[in-house]
């Protein structure tokens, strides 16, 4: 990933728009990009962005020896894999995720329990930034808690002297994690340590450099709070963005418990796609005469006027997955007569000049460029 | 479950009252800082006790950037090491801990909270060094006592800062009352703790924050309550603060340094 | 032993979906899933060379990092690191970008079977989407051998085991088939540019497969040109 | 090794100074600059003692753990020293160079200790082959003005002193399993006789002489020093450090200059600590807190 | 025999001033000096919310509307005409890196010395390269402060006769605050001996030479000092310590009531923590009665 260099120009240009209320993708001071979840094949693998910004989460979990002071409890360990060489975000990343989510007690750690003092289970959260466009934590956060949420371990039981079995998911089903409430990070850079920005893009993160980050649950309890960056803010603030968190963090937890269910139902009826259904672009129809959806596809990803209660755009997603099975690749034979650029390369082994291959991957590859323009 | 914090005669379980803090002693320049004649020279050092907790600050600097400093395009290099000595906890040996997570916290938590109060664009192209060591704590939240000695150290080095940094934490019983300074004991048995690090205003009510960070979870209508009982905690420890660093400073002051 | 002709049933591969560009930070991404496999690739360069040690005059420095589903990368991804770093030197014109450094970040998703070929064709993929210039283009098929010595291309593997991250439970994760094939081709001659095997066979198994996989292979190129032309079409 | 920068005619007054039998700060070659200690600092430790040689400021931990003997050495106990040359000492530390300046004193004090007639490692036993005592000492540098050797030597002694290591009322072992029974009472408890402890001393080289207790400066421009770790008459270790080389003779003088001066250090050392311990006792002084 | 002393530290007296609070007082960090608007910001304030605050720990200095506050302890912030003692830390081109105890390290351009033998002449390539020969890393020097740069760092020159490379002798270093600004600080005390005191905190204590002997400033006498130079010498180092450990200003009278008092004991008494204390607060106390 690379980090993009901030000009005098950008940074002046976004503190003054801020200043009269206004941010450079035209969303509202305390609006919020738009939010999607895809649950994997595997159980607790995740996909979750937030705009641009993307993040995988997947929960692993084996059995081990507990701690010698919470003999009868389970343990949780999180890993936040950034891809940059940059150490100070991820420890920040990681730090604020294991007290939203370790520290307040959302897992029911002694379910995790096999045999007291002995054996428990440890779960492994593995988080990886795949995107960032901004506001890494909350996406990370949405990803982490869902991925928990979606994630089954297999079913265990001790049979006295310390030993126990574990039973494969064809001898029994495959138990959820426990969990009391969903923790939801939101994330508010502070402008000035005064006007808070709900949800901001890596620009307006990196003009600022400071940010306030509280994680709440539904039921309006602060799990956590964090104050980033150089920045000084007052008490007043904190419980002003503290109010607007909880009402977004309501929002949230029942979209995850909507995308659960849809999983669930999906799984029952043994449709399951795992991340395909994320896939958009392959439904775009190669004789490019069904302007329609590709409109459509284009407006959600344009559409920025998310409010709160828009966030899920799952109608568009919905409509994608029925799409998604007709138009991918399929088993059945594609027919011979394509005669694409890819093609060519393939029929032209005996032209040995390299230049030649080249120029034709050439053209492939600025085509790429175009389409970019036009997707994003 | 939450173990109850207070007693019925009101006491805690180390026989504190809800708003008091536990005993801190400090010191200022407890370390010869002109010992030496080269630029690594220690500038500045204070000491703390707090409670159980026991920690050494040392400052380096304003100097030079030394060259394996690295980051070029930062004007005000400031860098900032936490180590906790292998004896300093009860119980079991520590392992010497590198690059560990919770260290790194602790690092980069510091330097941004004093990044925000040192005056840095009067060190430019300086480097700042600020070493803390930790030789006795109980488990709890060291933060406060390392933010607090760090401030010490930082005036005595004659370091440019808009006001003192103040830490304290503040905790909940299960009626709903505020408990200042927590201790292990009372974080083990299961309260919230709140801690914060404010820049405590002479007259000032509305403080500003430069830090905060929260464990374990509470009721957003609770926020107010613990955040001004914090406030209280910060104002305190702002008076001991002043009057180590004024007895310090009534040490040095001779009627000279004024004529010159 | 094989009536790989006559069965035409024998060559399906599972359904493939891709999308590219879904990273708007890097130069190339794909995100791919094969049947029960899936994973994001990115590509980033060519770029400056992070450490002057690894400076190339005379092509550019391949870097490769493997994320696995869950844990953290063990030996295991070292050695796939290494074979995909070996075979995109192969395919891509590295001495184009000489004293250069290009990025290669692949996250497993889904780890079904085959998941190494998944993730070396999301690589070709990428590598496509991110306009560096290749010498051809290669695809990954995999293929096993069951324990009545059938070979099953690219088979759908619903395994029972809970994922676990430590790296001695997951060695340990066994197979049920005789052995595994995954053999990489490239587009300019159909040669076999890799072939990572595991578990026992005879050589005449192993012509088998390869004939077998080489056939398929063909179905991932028009896969890469179906999904050209899509691409294109949309511009 | 701690640097402080010295220009060559500093170096030269320094030089002459030693020859004249007056150094910088007005002491002759054998005299040490004063000394201070004080025991029982860090509560979390089981012995602890901090001891400075005027600015050298040195901080030691012990924690006692229960480990299972070698099975070279079933009826010794273990000690391990670890010297964190901590960057408040001075920021040269960091980096590479602390590093080596730690372990090497860390191996010489690990030398000097190995002698079983300069500390007793079979006290440490509880139950041979079984179980035994493992001692952690850990050293801080506070603070490096010189001669860090003796002073960690020293501030090592006073520690071990102050240990109290709890006293084991009864060990069963019963099968392959040692059920180990610990005094309740925390005052109840085992102590080491530090008399014969060792004492680490540095002598310097300059010109043509020899001092001891070198501060920084001095250190800077010997030529040739050595480290011996003097226990009661016996030497148990010899270490030339910072290259150069010594002719036997002068060697020989050295070491005869080493073991009276060591032997005097060590008559000192004890009474003070035993002073220390009375006044703790009688007065009852409301325990004074650390560094104040 | 060898001269051990071990004290303990419980039994370690506080010392301390007790200084009345007199005349000095005290702004700590974040105090308002004053909410008069129409002062001045100088050194050691900063201005919020229209007030002029302390940003340091120390004594508020008033010249006419500029307000200022000293820290008690701080790094050496140069002011032109300063006389400074110096190290070369460093050579490059055309220039020396000077420690000066201050945020930056200083710079002494090769044009900004009196070439040895006083010669007045353009600097050519010749002198660049022989310049390790008239200054090498780690030798001391005394200098002026000819210019502060926008960056707070310090440019100096040596370009008179009482300056340059300082020979045998021994540096002290102590608080640039204690530094008392006068009209001379090269000073041959009455004992016999001499003194640079460095307005940036650096001391120079060495035998007394002939400045016209010296050429230019960078030869180097090393002779052996007699027996009794040195003793005055470091008599009056540790008398510049004992005064720093109290606080007390640092000027060449100062300096000469310290020596007086240190007179009954011998050099290496003054180690001792109480006898250094002892020679501090008594030349304290003359210096104040001499008010």
């Amino acid at each position: 990933m690379k980090d993009p260099i901030l000009s005098n120009n950008e940074r002046a240009f976004v503190e003054k728009a801020i200043a009269e209320k206004l941010r450079i993708d035209k969303r509202g001071l305390n609006e919020f990009r738009n939010l999607a979840i895809f649950y994997g094949k595997n159980y607790g693998s995740v996909i979750a962005s937030l705009g641009e910004t993307k993040v995988f989460a997947s929960v692993s979990c084996e059995v081990s020896t507990p701690k010698t002071t919470r003999p009868n409890e389970g343990t949780i360990f999180i890993n936040v894999e950034m891809g940059s060489q940059q150490n100070e975000p991820c420890i920040v990343v990681t730090r604020i995720l294991e007290r939203t989510i370790r520290e307040s007690n959302c897992i029911d750690l002694e379910s995790l329990c096999i045999v007291a003092e002995e054996k428990v289970w440890n779960l492994r959260v593995d988080i990886s930034i795949l995107n960032n466009e901004g506001n890494v934590i909350d996406c990370a956060c949405i990803a982490a808690v869902s991925a928990l949420a979606h994630f089954r371990r297999p079913d265990c039981t001790a049979s006295g002297d310390g030993e126990f079995t574990i039973h494969k998911s064809a001898e029994k089903d495959l138990i959820p994690i426990v969990l009391h409430h969903y923790p939801i990070c939101v994330n508010y850079a502070l402008f000035e340590g005064k006007t808070p920005i709900a949800d901001p893009t890596i620009l307006e993160e990196r003009v600022t450099n400071a940010s306030l980050i509280l994680a709440v649950n539904a039921y309006k309890e602060l799990c956590s709070i964090h104050l980033t960056g150089v920045s000084l803010t007052s008490p007043y603030l904190i419980q002003k963005c503290s109010d607007m968190a909880a009402e977004r963090a309501k929002h949230i937890v029942e979209y995850i418990k909507d995308a659960l269910e849809q999983d669930r139902i999906d799984r029952e009826n043994g449709q399951a796609k795992g991340f395909s259904q994320s896939i958009k672009l392959t439904n775009i129809p190669s004789n490019f005469t069904d302007t329609q959806e590709i409109d459509q596809v284009m407006d959600t990803e344009n559409d920025g006027s998310g409010e709160l209660e828009e966030v899920m755009a799952d109608e568009s997603f919905e409509k994608i997955d029925s799409d998604t099975v007709a138009s991918t690749w399929t088993k059945e034979e594609s027919d011979e007569s394509s005669d694409s650029d890819v093609q060519v390369i393939e029929e032209s082994p005996k032209k040995k000049g390299i230049i030649n291959v080249m120029e034709i991957v050439d053209t492939s590859s600025d085509d790429e460029e175009k389409e970019t323009i036009v997707l994003n | 479950m939450v173990q109850d914090l207070l007693s019925a005669q009101g006491l805690r379980m180390d026989g504190r009252r809800h708003n008091e803090l536990r005993q801190i002693q400090c010191k200022l320049g407890v370390l010869e800082s002109e010992l030496f004649t080269h630029k690594n020279r220690c500038d500045g050092s204070a000491y703390m006790l707090h409670g159980n907790t026991k920690v050494i600050a040392s400052i380096s600097g304003p100097k030079h950037p030394s060259k394996s400093s690295g980051k070029k395009d930062e004007s005000f290099i400031f860098n900032v090491r936490v180590k906790f000595a292998t004896f300093s906890k009860n119980g079991e040996r520590q392992k010497v801990l590198k690059n560990s997570k919770k260290l790194g916290e602790i690092e980069i938590n510091l330097k941004n909270i004093f990044k925000s109060v040192i005056l840095v664009e009067k060190y430019e192209k300086s480097q700042l060094d600020l070493n803390i060591e930790v030789l006795q704590h109980d488990g709890g939240s060291e933060i406060c006592t390392i933010v607090n000695t760090a401030t010490l150290a930082l005036i005595d080095a004659g370091i440019c800062m808009k006001e003192y940094v103040c830490a304290c934490t503040a905790s909940l019983t299960n009626d709903g009352l505020a408990l200042l300074d927590v201790s292990h004991l009372e974080e083990i048995c299961g309260g919230p703790t709140l801690t914060i690090a404010a820049l405590p205003r002479i007259g000032d009510h509305e403080q500003s924050v430069a830090f905060i960070e929260l464990s374990q979870k509470f009721y957003l209508k609770d926020l107010n309550k613990i955040f001004d009982c914090c406030q209280l905690g910060c104002e305190k420890i702002r008076t001991i603060l002043d009057e180590a660093i004024r007895g310090n400073a009534y040490e040095h002051v001779n009627s000279d340094l004024t004529s010159n | 032993m094989l009536k790989m002709e006559a069965d035409k049933e024998i060559l399906n591969l599972k359904p493939i979906t891709a999308e590219m560009n879904i990273l708007s930070r890097s130069d190339g991404s794909v995100i791919i899933t094969q049947g029960d496999s899936s994973c994001i690739v990115n590509v980033n360069g060519p770029t400056e060379v992070v450490s002057m040690a690894n400076m190339d005059m005379n092509k550019a420095y391949m870097e490769v990092s493997y994320r696995p589903r869950c844990g953290i990368p063990g030996v295991n991804e070292r050695y796939k690191e290494k074979i995909i770093k070996n075979i995109c030197e192969t395919v891509i014109l590295t001495a184009l970008y000489p004293k250069s450094q290009i990025n290669i970040q692949i996250q497993e998703m889904d780890d079904g079977s085959g998941i190494f070929a998944c993730v070396i064709n999301a690589c070709n993929v990428a590598l496509l989407n991110s306009g560096i210039e290749m010498r051809s283009t290669m695809a990954a098929v995999h293929c096993v051998l069951d324990d009545k010595d059938n070979l099953i291309i690219d088979p759908i593997d619903y395994s029972d085991d809970t994922p676990t991250f430590s790296r001695i439970q997951k060695a340990v994760r066994n197979s049920k088939y005789k052995a595994d094939f995954t053999f990489v081709f490239e587009s300019l001659k159909e040669s076999v540019i890799s072939v990572n095997t595991n578990g026992n066979f005879t050589i005449h198994q192993y012509n088998n497969a390869q004939k077998l996989c080489k056939e398929a292979s063909k179905k991932i190129f028009e896969f890469y040109c179906d999904l050209a032309r899509k691409y294109a079409n949309v511009i | 090794m701690a640097y402080n920068p010295l220009s060559e005619a500093e170096k030269i007054f320094i030089l002459h100074g030693v020859q004249d039998d007056f150094r910088n700060d007005g002491r002759t070659r054998n005299d040490f600059r004063p000394m201070e200690l004080q025991t029982n600092v860090i509560a979390s430790a089981s012995g602890s003692a901090r001891f400075c040689i005027a600015n050298s400021d040195i901080l030691v931990g012990i924690k006692p753990e229960i480990d299972i003997p070698s099975p070279n050495k079933p009826n010794e106990g273990k000690i391990e020293f670890l010297v964190d040359c901590s960057a408040n000492a001075l920021l040269d530390f960091e980096g590479r160079g602390g590093e080596e300046l730690a372990s090497e004193i860390t191996n010489c004090l690990k030398l000097t200790y190995s002698s079983p007639y300069a500390f007793d490692l079979k006290s440490l036993c509880i139950l041979p082959k079984f179980q035994c005592w493992k001692l952690y000492v850990d050293i801080l540098i506070l603070q490096c003005a010189g001669n860090l050797y003796d002073a960690i030597s020293l501030a090592v002694k006073c520690a071990l002193y102050n240990l109290r290591i709890p006293r084991v009322t009864s060990a069963l072992l019963d099968g392959g399993n040692v059920d180990l029974v610990l005094s309740d009472d925390p005052s109840d408890c085992d102590r080491i006789n530090a008399e014969s402890l060792p004492i680490l001393m540095t002598v310097c080289k300059i010109g043509d002489y020899c001092i001891v207790d070198p501060s920084i400066d001095e250190e800077n421009c010997s030529t040739s020093s050595a480290v011996v770790g003097v226990s009661g008459n016996k030497i148990t270790t010899i270490k030339t450090i910072s290259g150069g080389s010594f002719h036997a003779d002068t060697l020989n003088n050295l070491i005869d200059l080493t073991i009276t001066t060591a032997k005097y250090l060590n008559e000192k050392l004890l009474k003070s600590l035993k002073q220390e311990e009375r006044q703790m006792e009688s007065n009852k002084i409301q325990k004074c807190s650390f560094l104040n | 025999m060898a001269n051990v002393k071990i004290n303990l530290l419980i039994n370690k007296p506080k010392y301390s001033a007790h200084i009345e609070e007199s005349n000095s007082r005290i702004f700590t960090t974040g105090e308002v000096i004053t909410e008069q608007k129409d002062f001045m910001r100088g050194h050691g304030t900063y201005l919020e919310d229209g007030f002029i605050k302390s940003s340091v720990v120390g004594v508020a200095k008033q010249i006419n509307k500029l307000i200022s506050v000293v820290p008690l302890k701080s790094k050496y912030v140069g002011e032109i005409g300063d006389v400074i003692v110096g190290r070369v830390t460093e050579i490059s081109k055309k220039r020396w890196k000077i420690d000066t105890n201050s945020r930056l390290d200083s710079v002494l351009l090769i044009s900004s010395i009196n070439l040895p033998g006083g010669e007045l002449r353009r600097r050519n390539a010749e002198d660049e390269q022989s310049m390790r020969k008239l200054l090498q890393e780690e030798d001391l020097l005394s200098a002026e402060v000819q210019n502060v740069y926008t960056d707070g760092s310090l440019s100096l020159h040596t370009r008179s006769l009482k300056y340059g490379k300082l020979s045998q002798g021994i540096l002290i270093s102590v608080s640039p605050s204690l530094i008392k600004r006068r009209k001379n600080h090269f000073h041959n005390l009455p004992c016999g001996i001499s003194v640079i005191i460095g307005n940036n905190g650096y001391i120079w204590v060495a035998p007394i030479v002939n400045v016209e002997e010296q050429g230019g400033g960078f030869a180097q006498c090393l002779d052996p000092v007699s027996k009794g130079d040195r003793e005055t010498i470091v008599r009056v180092k540790n008398c510049i310590q004992a005064l720093s450990a109290c606080y007390v200003m640092i000027y060449d009278t100062s300096i000469m009531y310290a020596y007086e008092e240190s007179m009954k004991y011998d050099v290496k008494e003054l180690l001792n923590q109480d006898t250094m204390y002892e020679v501090g607060f008594n030349a304290k106390q003359r210096i104040l009665q001499l008010e």
